[in-house]
């Protein structure tokens, strides 16, 4: 293709965008999109797959009976979007293998967050409360990005998070309205994940430098501050409901911007966590990449009897 | 306890469950591919969700004021029902297949008998549990195959676990006294009768999975009588961990 | 409680010491060789000795009728102030020498220096100690040089393992609340002094050893605040099960 | 050496045996002896380090600190009597590494009652009482045997033993006068280790063929039924005291045999545990060989290590 051709195609590619057509994945796309999605989204299908181990690091421990089938369900839907992520990075023309490759070796990230540990049953009302929370302020604005199978992704998934939200704010609940023992531990867990939290939404918007192209593929639809605040405004009526207090002294409501001002996070930890030098990130990774070579031998074999079953079926067929 | 029968053969079905849905919660986040570890937990959280309605069922039968969690999660190891097979570590996924696909053939049948019980809320839940067994089952045997009739590594390990875990299959068809009981009563399923069935279809399958079917003259037992093999008292600790440090709390 | 700085203090130390000495006694029974089993199990008895004179000074000093279980067995995850080194699982005997070598070098500092408090109790029980934490000193050198300069895996297992477990190490010489009173007081060790001469020796028998020392720019920390890794819920499931199954009963 | 010579060494070997002198490694002694004792030390070697797994498997869980530590120094010990014995059975000339062999390969067997499940803390109590109990009532006997280190190695294990027997009855004492759970915790571990503890002295005298031999030879002194007849009567009254009741309808007192009277002991079970297939057997060598197994590279990196260090002592002494 000429220079002409591929800035014509350009052209449209971005009018298509712009009048919120959606990108599927047999169109023509710039090379750039095209990579950026597939990190994106596959950095979004590991954050699934790597969340489910904290949360999962309390399914034998659930307090009850029905906790402990809502955790498992929770869990499993994890799973579930981790699948369909991948699948929708998949038409992107990367394999889930070459993924988890990249996962593994540490050259793709996922949401530091899951890099906290999950430390008492109250962290299970804690993740989902503020964890889903955060997640889903990032991704109710993906439901309209560009890229069809992300989008259709994102509104199935935006369901289900929040009813995850939901669930996770009603076990804090029952804990702040439980046992002084049990406020203490929802207290606490707020106390180790507010500021995490409020990383999830990634460095100032004067530290992002990728955000005026991710706007313009709608990727994001608002700055990585400007979702911040929505989080904290959102949050801190809930966390009143609860009678817990939000761990920073310098919060307080601003009544001329209509928001809360918060306190200064320490990004120094912030860095040092993506970074890889979180809590949990070394466990993590242990953890999943146990369950892969682990499971070597056991996806050896079903794709040799795939192979066996084939060729039977083609013999037979002959 | 006005029934005591009812509520002993109520667990010994409902603690299976109980026991063997744990053991599927460990692997959570650990499987081999995703869409198995999505499986086993579905399996999970298929077999607890079962488990509530026995437990609130027991729980109803008792009329001591206890709860379901009461009774799934404050025994004493002593008093947990569930058979040796259940309670046998996650070796590896050979091992969580054989467990799951030994029982599950057992587990079907067994519904299959208790829907038609006399007692109709025992009858109600053995039906509303079929279709995901049968589920569990279909899970399961596709996997003993797959791995069966794999690669010469997968066939030696799940020949392998399927031998260890054989020892534990006889148990299956052992009556307890509440069996009997309710096998009288036109309430409970006489598994004695399961047996030959259970070993056919099973033995079907490793065939088909070109396993080969153990011969075997010594089984262990136990479980039914609350004589557990010394995994059950880890996983118990687990379990009850959040019950007993918290005691008579709302979660 | 009076006085709650010496209490914090106490339990700072000792709880090191048990859930040091509760990972060694899962061990017991699994160890590469005779000698080290019976070692290891040895060290496990040192440490649960000394923390048993610990536990009894705290609860004196809490004077709200606990007793030294209660201390040890009772308390809430985020009550117990070990250090993240020791909660670290037996992923191998590289890693059980690793952290045991890794502690004990700082233990022996620590002890030597508590000889001098001006609270005799904890004295008395630092002279008691020292001579077992010697030997251990000498147990867990010894085979670091054995593993570093014996062949090339093991040289491989434990570099991984001291590469692992070194992000543990800065912990050990954070000061918290309590260690500054009982400093100032003149019962507390100054931990901070302890650094130095703790890398110099880890170093000089790490070189021995042909093993490289780690550089690391980043450390963990959280443990003497009570926020543990995720290892030592499970931990604490066992430790507690049966004075959580069975409360106020004399064993 | 001549028959004629041989037949005198036997009896020269024989009379010295009978007028109560050890055999010392280095003296004469016929092959079949030689042979016989390595099977027995080595067999009860064994035992002490299998014995290890059941107690073992408490130590995790013990209900106190103090009833922790002990259990730690019991267990201890059971691994010093292991380290004595395989000593013992070395100056036969056998290797360790040829004896663990025999244990992993099921070639060499050890004591059946450990492959009876530990499952509440009262069985520590019962096995402390019980089958520590049967055990001491074997080796006092063997204090006198004729092989030289084995007869030193008992006296010091009896001493040792009757520590440990005193603390179980301690433990069943403190559990049958304290709460009713406790109480039942004691009963239940007596029901389940009563039956095996018997089955610890072997089968009748009628099916024990190598008695005879084993009397000549002071590795016995008495038969297994009187031990066992012995064994009863003395653990009968301890029963008493702690206010248990022993699991045997048909135990009574026989005034014209002054000892008691008991039940059928269930040898089909005891087959089945000798042959393999007891509770735990498969478990308790799975636990040996994995420790042998993954301690390989470590005993392998002690070798190395002393080779290259007594390499460089030479080298230094040259």
């Amino acid at each position: 293709m000429s220079e002409e051709q591929i800035k014509n195609l350009e052209e449209q590619f971005e009018a298509r965008i712009l009048r919120d057509d959606k990108i599927e994945p047999k169109d023509w796309m710039p090379e750039k999109y095209r990579q950026t999605h597939i990190r994106q989204i596959s950095q979004h299908a590991h954050s699934e797959i790597v969340g489910m181990l904290p949360e999962g690091n309390w399914i034998t421990r659930a307090p009850s009976l029905r906790r402990k089938v809502a955790l498992l369900a929770k869990v499993q839907d994890e799973g579930g979007h981790g699948l369909y992520l991948y699948s929708a990075a998949e038409t992107l023309g990367i394999s889930r293998d070459e993924m988890f490759d990249q996962l593994h070796t540490g050259k793709a990230k996922y949401s530091s967050i899951f890099n906290y540990p999950a430390l008492t049953w109250a962290d299970m009302g804690a993740i989902g409360w503020l964890v889903d929370g955060a997640a889903i302020i990032n991704q109710v604005a993906l439901c309209g990005t560009s890229y069809g199978p992300y989008a259709r992704a994102m509104v199935r998934i935006c369901k289900e998070e929040s009813f995850h939200q939901r669930q996770g704010y009603e076990i804090m609940l029952k804990l702040a309205n439980g046992a002084p023992e049990q406020k203490d531990m929802a207290q606490d867990a707020l106390n180790r994940f507010w500021w995490p939290s409020l990383m999830m939404f990634g460095p100032k918007d004067d530290e992002s430098p990728h955000t005026a192209q991710s706007m313009k593929w709608k990727l994001k639809r608002k700055t990585n501050d400007d979702l911040r605040q929505q989080f904290i405004d959102q949050t801190v009526p809930q966390a009143d409901i609860l009678g817990l207090t939000i761990p920073d002294p310098d919060l307080k409501w601003n009544e001329a911007k209509q928001g809360y001002d918060f306190g200064e996070i320490d990004w120094d930890e912030f860095w040092q966590v993506v970074k890889g030098h979180g809590p949990c990130n070394k466990e993590r990774m242990k953890a999943r990449v146990n369950a892969w070579e682990n499971g070597a031998w056991v996806r050896d074999a079903a794709m040799a009897y795939a192979d066996k079953k084939s060729e039977l079926k083609n013999k037979q067929a002959v | 306890m006005k029934n005591e029968n009812l509520y002993n053969y109520i667990l010994g079905i409902a603690d299976n469950n109980l026991i063997l849905g744990q053991r599927l919660g460990e692997l959570c986040g650990h499987g081999p591919t995703l869409e198995t570890d999505i499986a086993c937990t579905n399996i999970s959280l298929d077999l607890l969700g079962q488990v509530r309605s026995f437990y609130q069922y027991a729980a109803k039968i008792a009329g001591d004021g206890r709860k379901e969690d009461d009774i799934a999660m404050l025994r004493k190891e002593r008093d947990y029902l569930n058979v040796l097979l259940v309670e046998q570590p996650n070796t590896d996924f050979g091992y969580t297949i054989a467990r799951q696909f030994l029982f599950d053939v057992y587990h079907f049948l067994m519904l299959t008998e208790l829907e038609k019980s006399q007692d109709l809320t025992l009858s109600a839940i053995a039906t509303k549990s079929l279709k995901e067994v049968s589920y569990h089952k279909r899970f399961s045997s596709d996997w003993i195959k797959r791995l069966g009739d794999g690669t010469s590594e997968s066939h030696d390990r799940i020949q392998m676990a399927i031998n260890d875990l054989w020892t534990y299959t006889d148990e299956l068809f052992h009556q307890t006294e509440a069996d009997k009981v309710m096998v009288a009563e036109g309430i409970g399923v006489d598994v004695t009768k399961l047996k030959d069935d259970y070993y056919n279809q099973v033995g079907n399958i490793l065939e088909e999975a070109t396993l080969e079917i153990p011969e075997r003259k010594y089984f262990q037992k136990g479980g039914k009588q609350g004589i557990h093999t010394e995994h059950l008292g880890y996983l118990l600790a687990e379990l009850q961990y959040m019950q007993r440090a918290y005691p008579n709390m709302e979660w």
